[in-house]
């Protein structure tokens, strides 16, 4: 039963090097966010208008940073997998959606908890939280298509097919719920337009986005380590079924 | 004209059904695939129409790959499906002319002569026995004039007559130089058909 | 080119002749419609507020409805596997379907929606700039539609994932659509939001065929 | 430290937004490890399987891939 070497070929090689890089990026993980939480916790001074509520920016704006991020590096690996048939590039990309996908739940959530104590209300039709909802649905989209082909060659096409249109139609969606939102400006409500960024905010600021950064790395090599051995697993289940 | 095949090789979700199968047909010639349920005889038909990437391997018409020169072999064969390709609401006469157009052919009162469908011409598709509607799909190859002609089942649901009409059919289209590449389990005893099994194929 | 035009008449003549299609999508657009005045409550003032709102979004779901059909039908009865490997490139058979769904399924919803329109006392000039939107808008709504159902063919509970998938994208046609009519309304010009519009329904127009066409042939292989 | 859980009042909203975040990527990190441990034992109880069978049945596969 010859399996099919060519697709594990180069995974080999794929392999090995996340093996080498894995360890640093735990421990570049560890350290940029322990040091992130103390400039953001301890050293940052509050803010004039908002008090300490600003803190909250320290985990929110990052998270949305990434979201974006994540959907465009998982549009990228799908036409690399789509153009040149990559294997890997394809289980990169299913790899990477669920954390592109928490990242986005995190900036949800924080974003409308730092709604109450500016605006009073959970939840604001504030452009770019309207924009980051949608985004998560595009995400969900992703997930579901490769949930639902049995053929898993066939289900990282049809996913890349959806990332590219998807990636195509983000900045259309933005400008969209952009112009919506310039329509329906009820005037009290001040968007979400951070206060002016001060190197003392700056720093725990690109902190943190480093750490969180580190972070999907890290993550990611487990996650993409774990479907090339599903994959690899799920053939040695099917041929061993035809040899019974 | 040849059609030939190179070391072909086919996946499917992520499995080898066979691999280094190659043949070549010239002009008289015809092949026969055998095989058990699921040894990828509808898969390599597919392949051969163009429907289906082969994982390995080439396929080439007239020594031209099909797949990246495939406007020159697009006119080039004829496909007949396990499904008919006929719409319910639309009639026997209704169905042909449409394939005839869309595939480039014109004579559409000969192919519903060849296969005695003239009675049937404006009863809607859908109220067809599956003999009938498998006479309509092959009524298309007589409307065509394509030298290859390329067959999933072509007599499954047909009775003896028709079988024999179809038959003495293929052998003019052979004697004429035409090609054709079919896959069936009932033996047609043409005596000149080489014979492809893909279990021995097999990987 | 004769082919492709004999491929959309095929189809309108195959809707014609079921005539599920077209009667589907109307009955679903007006009921959706009628049940806004019934939950928010008859006052004319909230209705004309909210009426191109309730338009747009039953206008979006009732196209979502026929939407799944736009391949299956002929994949199922093998048509698409001889339509692939005819003359007609995938992307012109994916066009002349948008095409003939289009005319099946979002034309008669048009030429229903002034009435609706009235119904919810949107003034004069909003119904045409209603009516004018809709024409602009909608082919976006077949085309990217397109993508979706060609990805989720085949499939068993296709139509679940196809409202997941393609509703996200919907959003700049309702958020445009909308906004026109509300500038018409308000005696505001609207050219602005309908040439985004017009804009966003190019732009599918370039991307639906495509995607959908390697769509088509990935299901299909 | 009670000034410091407070944070200018803001407390009820900034604590939670930490806490949910940290749970959040915790629960993503330690799915994902059990998921890898679950494939890697699956793994390698199939390729035992598969090595025993081919010590007795001597069926000639060509060299596969040994996982490390």
């Amino acid at each position: 039963m010859a399996i099919d070497l060519h697709k594990y070929a180069n995974p080999k090689r794929f392999l090995a090097i996340t093996a080498a890089i894995y360890p640093w990026s735990v421990w570049l993980t560890v350290l940029l966010l322990v040091s992130g939480l103390y400039l953001s916790l301890f050293v940052a001074p509050p803010d004039y208008q908002q008090g300490d509520t600003v803190r909250i920016m320290f985990v929110h704006v990052p998270a949305a940073w990434m979201a974006l991020m994540i959907y465009t590096m998982m549009a990228v690996s799908s036409a690399v997998g789509l153009i040149w048939k990559h294997p890997v590039a394809d289980l990169t990309a299913k790899a990477a959606a669920p954390i592109g996908a928490c990242f986005t739940f995190l900036a949800l959530v924080t974003g409308s908890l730092w709604g109450q104590p500016m605006w009073g209300t959970f939840w604001v039709w504030d452009a770019r939280l309207t924009s980051m909802l949608i985004l998560f649905f595009l995400y969900l989209g992703y997930m579901a298509v490769w949930e639902s082909f049995d053929d898993p060659a066939k289900a990282a096409k049809a996913a890349a097919i959806l990332a590219l249109v998807g990636v195509v139609n983000v900045p259309i969606i933005r400008f969209s719920v952009d112009w919506w939102n310039t329509l329906h400006q009820p005037a009290s409500v001040a968007t979400m337009s951070g206060p002016k960024i001060h190197s003392s905010i700056l720093i725990p600021l690109l902190v943190m986005g480093l750490a969180y950064t580190a972070f999907f790395v890290m993550v990611l090599i487990i996650r993409v380590k774990a479907e090339i051995l599903q994959r690899r697993l799920r053939v040695l289940q099917v041929s061993e079924l035809r040899e019974r | 004209m040849r059609f030939s095949v190179q070391n072909l090789a086919c996946q499917r979700a992520d499995q080898l059904i066979f691999e280094g199968l190659s043949f070549a047909l010239g002009p008289g010639e015809a092949i026969w695939v055998q095989g058990r349920n699921g040894a990828g005889k509808s898969s390599l038909l597919r392949i051969c129409a163009g429907l289906l990437r082969p994982h390995a391997g080439g396929v080439a018409w007239a020594d031209e790959d099909i797949f990246t020169e495939s406007d020159r072999y697009q006119g080039a064969f004829h496909y007949v499906g396990h499904q008919d390709a006929l719409k319910p609401a639309l009639t026997v006469s209704e169905n042909i002319k449409f394939w005839a157009a869309y595939h480039g052919h014109s004579d559409i009162e000969t192919a519903l002569a060849e296969f005695e469908l003239a009675p049937l011409r404006d009863t809607p598709a859908g109220i067809l026995s599956q003999g009938q509607k498998k006479r309509t799909n092959l009524a298309r190859l007589a409307a065509s004039s394509a030298p290859l002609w390329i067959l999933d089942e072509p007599v499954s649901a047909l009775d003896k007559h028709f079988i024999a009409l179809f038959k003495e059919k293929l052998l003019r289209h052979l004697a004429g130089g035409g090609m054709a590449i079919f896959a069936t389990h009932q033996d047609l005893g043409i005596d000149q058909v080489r014979r492809l099994n893909l279990d021995e194929v097999a990987v | 080119m004769k082919r492709f035009f004999r491929l959309i008449l095929r189809d309108l003549t195959l809707a014609a002749r079921q005539g599920s299609a077209v009667t589907l999508s109307l009955s679903f657009f007006v009921i959706v419609v009628v049940l806004f005045p019934l939950g928010v409550g008859p006052e004319l003032s909230v209705l004309a507020r909210i009426g191109p709102g309730v338009l747009w979004v039953a206008a979006l779901l009732s196209c979502l409805l026929t939407l799944d059909r736009m391949f299956q039908a002929d994949f199922e009865d093998g048509s698409l596997d001889l339509l692939m490997i005819g003359p007609l490139p995938t992307e012109m058979i994916v066009l002349a379907k948008v095409i003939a769904h289009w005319l099946t399924s979002i034309l008669p919803l048009i030429v229903i929606a002034p009435i609706l329109a009235l119904s919810l006392s949107i003034p004069g000039d909003g119904v045409l700039a209603l009516t004018t939107a809709l024409l602009v808008g909608t082919p976006t709504l077949s085309l990217i539609g397109a993508v979706g159902a060609a990805l989720t063919m085949g499939m068993r509970r296709g139509g679940v994932l196809l409202s997941l998938l393609v509703l996200p994208l919907y959003i700049p046609v309702l958020i445009f659509g909308v906004a026109a009519v509300d500038a018409a309304i308000a005696l505001l010009p609207m050219t602005p939001h309908l040439l985004l519009l017009g804009g966003v329904s190019l732009g599918a127009l370039v991307v639906g065929p495509v995607a959908a066409a390697a769509a088509l042939r990935l299901s299909l292989s | 430290m009670a000034t410091f859980f407070d944070m200018g009042g803001y407390g009820l909203f900034i604590w939670p937004c930490f806490v949910i975040s940290a749970i959040v990527l915790l629960a993503l990190y330690f799915l994902s490890r059990q998921r890898l441990k679950r494939v890697e034992r699956e793994l390698s109880v199939m390729e035992s399987r598969r090595g025993e069978r081919r010590r007795e049945g001597g069926i000639s596969e060509p060299a596969g891939e040994t996982m490390s």
